[in-house]
């Protein structure tokens, strides 16, 4: 399974806060996880990859688009922020 | 330089008392000759913010202050560090986050506080949902900005927006 | 550039609480953004000190404060500034001043507080007087390194102390 | 009538906080008033004039030796400080 997670702006947009997806590969693309989310809720993949949506995997932000999912990995997608 | 520095990281919707505050951090590491506080409060401009909400990614935003104080803590001789950061629906005037440093020395403590509240405003996560006489708006670095400095690179040459 | 700002400065032998402190600050100009607050402490240096007692000039003392909260309130738009030195007879752990910053912006904030601070420290004139272990002694500005500055302009050319 | 002050050390050194003065002159240089000092408190021109001792009149420093005071003035003799 991997877990994957929605914030405020997305998580409205989504309609939902988190979605668990059954992992049937060992290994998971961003692009393919991309591919099952758009599957899953349509529209899904124009809004997680929109200008300055970050990512990150287990609470750490990542900015390596190569980079492979594994089981057990939370994934969440977040809205640009003010520096405030 | 002071791995032995006491940090205490909170994020809550409840509201902080400053006086508990120093309070907790002279217990944590007595023996302090400076303190400085940051506390940041909801701006009313022009009455126009009726409520601001403040989300977060629980876990990981605590993860990121600790980060951010143990570098402080790191590069100045800091005795503790307080911070706490509130989510949830604020008013104009409300506090929303305390960053509290002590120290031997006054210039460490204005310094580690000024590092901590910079470094939280660019790596810390909140995202902010403006009620503005009843328009809720997601508060997001100017994407107007983004946008046109996107249509002009893909119009290069063709004279621009 | 910022007139208007509220300044408060008062010296007194009472201690101050902060949170009283931290309303008479918004009391005095809503609408901040930011506040930043300093506290100094009278550090127990290895358990040597057991009181330490401070001496003003009353009214010079107060009108050096104001002078340089005035001056910080031109260079930076703080809103307000509450500030609180202590005399009397101290101990350790013991509040001895609060220099306390609202404004707008927090670098405008941060940057007041600290200049405030500094210019505390090296233009109003609070004597100390320390008690280590019984022996009374007024703390000054090393008067020995002056005398060996001395002494070598004395004796210049002829091998000194 | 002239008002003298007296601080930290030097008030315990001359045995005094303050002292009045009555001035037969408009004026007085600051010279002249260490002699009246003196004659008042034997010693006192040595304590008032050692080093990182500084003078304010009317509660303002004064680094001018050519000072003249005036019926009414507040000179006080300020010890040196730390920085702290």
């Amino acid at each position: 399974m991997l877990e994957v997670r929605f914030f405020a702006r997305l998580r409205e947009a989504l309609g939902q806060e988190r979605l668990s997806l059954p992992l049937e590969a060992p290994e998971l693309t961003v692009e393919e996880l991309l591919c099952a989310l758009d599957a899953e809720i349509p529209g899904a993949r124009a809004q997680l990859t929109a200008p300055g949506i970050r990512l990150a995997v287990n609470q750490a932000f990542i900015e390596d688009d190569a980079l492979v999912l594994k089981p057990g990995d939370e994934i969440a997608f977040l809205p640009p922020v003010t520096g405030g | 330089m002071s791995a032995s520095a006491v940090l205490s990281v909170a994020v809550q919707t409840e509201d902080f008392a400053l006086e508990d505050a120093f309070r907790r951090l002279r217990q944590a590491a007595p023996g302090a000759g400076a303190e400085v506080a940051f506390v940041g409060l909801v701006r009313d401009q022009a009455g126009s913010v009726a409520s601001l909400t403040l989300e977060h990614y629980p876990g990981m935003s605590e993860r990121s202050m600790l980060a951010v104080c143990e570098r402080a803590a790191k590069r100045w001789p800091l005795l503790a560090v307080e911070a706490i950061h509130r989510v949830g629906t604020l008013g104009p005037g409300d506090q929303i986050v305390l960053v509290l440093v002590s120290s031997a020395h006054r210039h460490a403590a204005f310094a580690g506080a000024q590092y901590i509240m910079d470094a939280f405003k660019s790596e810390v996560v909140f995202w902010k949902l403006e009620d503005r006489d009843g328009e809720k708006v997601w508060i997001e670095a100017a994407p107007s900005d983004h946008q046109a400095l996107t249509a002009w690179e893909e119009t290069s040459g063709e004279g621009a927006p």
